[in-house]
């Protein structure tokens, strides 16, 4: 682990935050305040941080309907996203966006994405942009295991390889699109990364709900493609801990399976024990982080309530750049 | 008579026609749910809950759960009308046509007629469309006008149980792609549906409230607000005309025309943007042919030309309202 | 002044601006050719001819051939646009939305507006439409009502080498996403092209022909047949004012009005079919907003409600003809 | 070499049927007779002969953009579908469809489709329409090289997979998508085979230009399919002798290469000299029927200029079955 203290704090402080964003999201949704439809990704914050802990602002990443804590990660700030859940004018979006559109193009943050599929190529494109100003940045696209099946997913991979883009497609295999399984849905001869070789990619594997072997596989990736030989693709099992979106039930779930998954798979758990064994980090310090992230989500949805409402001539305001 | 949800009439109707017809057969994305999980399929029966009970009662070769793939969904329904069945494909929401318009605009619609009328293809591809849900930009969208553009495309938009049933009906045993649109807001209505196995011809509008003074067009959640507007006029002594369009292609143009001839003044009511939208269409239909009967400027109530914004008094603001739609019959009637 | 072909006009246009602005870049289905072949880049430069010689001119990071995959080539311009480039990709043909709509019409057409206006999206999308090649129901369509409805884009329609150059100058200079549509039947055609660095402004009709007597109004392919059905009855004593749209989003609809206050007599030729199209969206407008003026009713000369035939003799039957055009105007001015 | 002397020679005239109908298309072309684009398979047909001889009408097909050797070998009507590419009424489709249009269900041949990739979902449709009436029989769908980067063509791999349908990939990699070249455009990590191999499926190659590697090939992934297996693909190394379209100036190909591979890669000459080594025709009976060939050609075009032209009420027919 070469990762300094001041990095350890800063990556177990950005997986707490998205954390208790949709902790806190799940409990005010449930009493009506927040409007759409809201897909939260608690459970997988070791991929989104051990991702962008990587990443500058010049960097670009593409997200997806389960977009939060790509977003976080990304540096977007957490008052401006619940403002814009909550649909204020005050919003990163000015609640034009929602939930499913959060982005923040000066983080280099491109956009969440409702249609499933849809990221990858415009990630491709953020990629060739890259690749023409030659500083070695990156683009990274995020994906689900449902995502992959779409055909906007494989023309994205077979462009970005023929270009040569600076593109990482991430693809974070949580076992479910919606109600139905991986084993189903995907057709593969092994798992997701094998057909991403297939199109002649160089990939990598991991396990999702460890920080570090996210970090660690992703420094490679991106020494990698920043080196200009292409694009890359990784694979990084994962677990979802709410339902597709708020009010699912869930049938789909196998008995105990839930709690299983919080009680093994918890990515913050498992940082926990791994500075705890490794004793970089004392408990004390961390359990700070936890009162003053609970602080700040506290605020940001006390800001987001009191925050202005938009305005029915907001419709038409940002259609084009010029009318 | 019975009494009926919405989504219980789409799922009823296709559940008997299955049982009538081997040659129905359902795909889609988690139309059963829970295929390849601990929890086995059946575990939602389409997120619409227009499909539950299927895979039970008709097993994976009629019941098909698709991966993502909107492209591959209605290639798959168009290859299987092709092939003789008849294929009910969903797509979550109207939105994926996006993804999918290809296979609907240039195969389904145009097999038929580019191979010199010696093939059917009767596909159904249904979807929820439409805005309420503060779904934003990529969730809530209409697109009826876009699809009513295509030859060799019908299109169906039900907005109530019984119509639903008649209409779907009418659907799975014709011979013609149909798209048929069912309004989000509308799948938890509940309205009364006649027994017995009726079907409803398209191209017959439906008379919602009779008047003499305006004629109201709309189609969809749209036909509500005319009627909220209509019921309110109706307290003044104004008195309006709605009409339900059912099914925009084909068009009941007579209906519309026999209205405007009597009432001389003309308000469309469309949930999509205006350009290029079905309500032009159809204040373009007037303005030619009942010209000589137009006592008045005929009037759009439409959303705006933008994106559907997320917020709620954002969307709200976007939609028709009864309000603006009784402020457009007030306008007509107050030409000159 | 000099001499140009449409297709030379477009090609030099982008060009000359990707000398002028690096960030301008080009992308597409052999928009070089013959990359990984033993003859070696610039086989073709567009199948249209017009990205010849931009390959070696500017080399592959700035011309980017693709593999047959226009959800990515679209895609991809959205996400060089919001990276900061300026891109211009090439659907070969305009039939090809059907394959790429997503990223057209939920994507590029709304991030400036989900993202609360904190981005541009400056994705120039050039498209070859139309019919008169006997390509069929393919690769012959009219897409622009479809675009024109869709909020976010804008969409052009140039029918001169002149205006080639200029609207697409303003296309590439702007920070909106465009559809760039260019006329398959026009490409061969010259024209008169004025020196210099000129822009056109979007939203500014081309008055073509004037006349007093009744208003036509066209774009591509379609202006040319109202020309010449102005010209035949321009020798008959009856003036037409030709109205060429340029951009149907923006739509000039002062121009219109302006011209139908005056002639109180419309017709709308579009290549495509009526339902939901420009030819209704014009028509409506002028109902609402020139109804006072209105002496006739409305005419619009469309293609008919089908798919776009293979034979000679089937296509031409399809198309709108200056005959119709004439038809229509004798129409409007016999009426009562 | 299992095939008797009956299905040799219809093998061997199907494949000249299909040579001298492009042959003379290819004249009469350059002449201006015939409207539209037309892309000619001259150079491929013992890929669509191999695959078809295995069918009956009860297997579908469904093919490409250049699909007059696949209408040809499943059994459409030479006069008709030379009437349909010259537009006339009484074509195999009215005159409506034309060369990328040509279509007839009865024969179980799907359709041409002008849409480049659009062919793969509808096959699998077809398939799953099979696999529901349990006889065993399968559908077919061909791709080009530059079709297999076509976001549908992946969607339904993977849809064939999920579901076992009985589908068949036919993968004509003939090198060029228009006027780029495979090595350009295709990324893998092989080829395009193994592209279809990481989705699940099981796969084969074969010369494409040999009817005999083919017929065989075809006879091992028929049996696969028809078992119920679930899907299979097949890729097929061939060669086109004309251009892209009629009229394509073809600068992408090396020098000398047309020659070379009229030479060495003609399938016509290798099925005659593998006939001729292995003693099972004999050139003069196939003289004869290159003759009766070329007779019938001649008809074909005769009836074609002669046939009724359509009307311009035929527009409006056919739009739909009810109006
Ligand atoms: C094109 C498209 N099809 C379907 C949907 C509906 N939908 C939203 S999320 C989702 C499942 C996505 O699964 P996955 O990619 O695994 O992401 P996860 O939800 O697991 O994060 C589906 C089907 C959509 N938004 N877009
Ligand atoms: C969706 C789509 N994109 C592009 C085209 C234009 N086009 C027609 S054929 C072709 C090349 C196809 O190459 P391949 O699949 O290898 O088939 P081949 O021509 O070699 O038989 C292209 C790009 C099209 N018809 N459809
Ligand atoms: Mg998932
Ligand atoms: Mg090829």
């Amino acid at each position: 682990m070469q990762l300094s203290r001041e990095e350890l704090l800063q990556a177990y402080r950005r997986m707490k935050v998205i954390r208790e964003f949709e902790e806190r999201l799940h409990v005010e949704i449930a009493t009506g305040q927040i409007a759409g439809f809201t897909h939260l990704y608690c459970g997988q914050e070791a991929v989104a941080v051990g991702v962008c802990e990587h990443l500058d602002a010049s960097d670009k990443i593409v997200s997806t309907h389960r977009g939060h804590g790509h977003c976080l990660a990304k540096g977007c700030d957490v008052d401006g996203m619940m403002k814009e859940i909550y649909g204020s004018r005050e919003g990163l979006c000015n609640g034009k966006g929602g939930s499913m559109h959060i982005a923040d193009v000066d983080k280099g943050m491109l956009g969440a994405n409702g249609i499933v599929g849809a990221g990858a190529p415009i990630a491709v494109g953020a990629a060739l942009s890259l690749k023409l100003d030659g500083q070695g940045k990156v683009a990274i696209t995020f994906s689900g295991d449902g995502a992959c099946n779409q055909g906007t997913t494989f023309e994205a991979m077979n462009l970005a390889v023929v270009t040569k883009a600076p593109c990482i497609f991430v693809f974070e295999n949580n076992h479910y699109s919606e109600h139905t399984g991986f084993e189903y849905a995907v057709g593969t001869n092994k798992d997701i990364a094998s057909r991403a070789e297939a199109f002649g990619m160089k990939v990598w594997r991991a396990d999702g709900t460890d920080f570090f072997a996210v970090y660690e596989t992703m420094r490679d990736v991106l020494e990698y493609v920043r080196d200009g030989n292409g694009p890359a693709a990784v694979e990084f099992d994962t677990e979802r801990f709410f339902g597709h979106f708020e009010g699912d039930p869930q049938n789909y779930r196998g008995k105990g399976e839930l709690e299983r998954i919080r009680a093994e798979r918890d990515c913050l758990t498992n940082f926990r024990q791994k500075v705890a064994d490794a004793k970089l980090l004392e408990g004390t310090v961390l359990d700070a982080i936890d009162e003053e992230v609970l602080d700040q989500i506290d605020a940001a949805v006390d800001a987001a309530r009191a925050a202005e409402r938009p305005q029915a001539e907001d419709v038409l305001t940002n259609v084009y750049v010029t009318y | 008579m019975t009494k009926m949800m919405y989504r219980d009439a789409v799922r009823s109707t296709i559940f008997e026609e299955m049982q009538r017809n081997e040659n129905v057969v359902v795909l889609g994305e988690d139309v059963v749910g829970g295929m390849g999980t601990a929890g086995g399929p059946e575990a939602i029966g389409g997120i619409w809950s227009t499909s539950t009970g299927f895979y039970d009662a008709f097993g994976p070769d009629r019941v098909i759960d698709t991966p993502i793939s909107e492209s591959a969904i209605v290639g798959a329904a168009g290859g299987l009308a092709l092939a003789g069945k008849r294929p009910v494909a969903e797509l979550m929401f109207a939105d994926f046509i996006g993804v999918s318009l290809d296979q609907i605009w240039n195969q389904i619609a145009k097999f038929r007629y580019m191979f010199g009328g010696k093939t059917t293809c009767p596909a159904v591809i249904r979807m929820a469309y439409g805005a309420g849900f503060n779904a934003a930009a990529q969730h809530s969208q209409s697109v009826h006008h876009i699809l009513t553009s295509m030859p060799g495309l019908k299109v169906v938009m039900p907005t109530t149980p019984a119509d639903v049933r008649g209409l779907l009906r009418e659907a799975l045993r014709g011979d013609d792609p149909v798209m048929f649109l069912e309004h989000k807001m509308l799948y938890g209505v509940e309205g009364e549906v006649p027994d017995g196995d009726y079907t409803i011809p398209f191209g017959h509008a439906k008379l919602t409230r009779a008047g003499e003074d305006v004629t109201l067009v709309a189609t969809g959640l749209m036909v509500s607000r005319c009627e909220a507007a209509a019921d309110a006029l109706a307290e003044e002594g104004i008195g309006c005309d709605v009409l339900d369009l059912r099914t925009t292609s084909p068009l009941d143009e007579e209906a519309i025309l026999d209205s405007v001839e009597v009432t001389g003044r003309l308000v469309v009511v469309d949930e999509a943007p205006q350009r290029c939208s079905l309500a032009t269409d159809i204040a373009a239909l007037a303005s030619e042919k009942a010209f000589a009967s137009l006592r008045a400027p005929i009037q759009m109530v439409t959303a705006p030309h933008s994106p559907i914004p997320f917020a709620l008094e954002l969307e709200q603001a976007y939609l028709p309202s009864a309000d603006k739609v009784q402020a457009a019959v007030r306008k007509v009637l107050d030409w000159r």
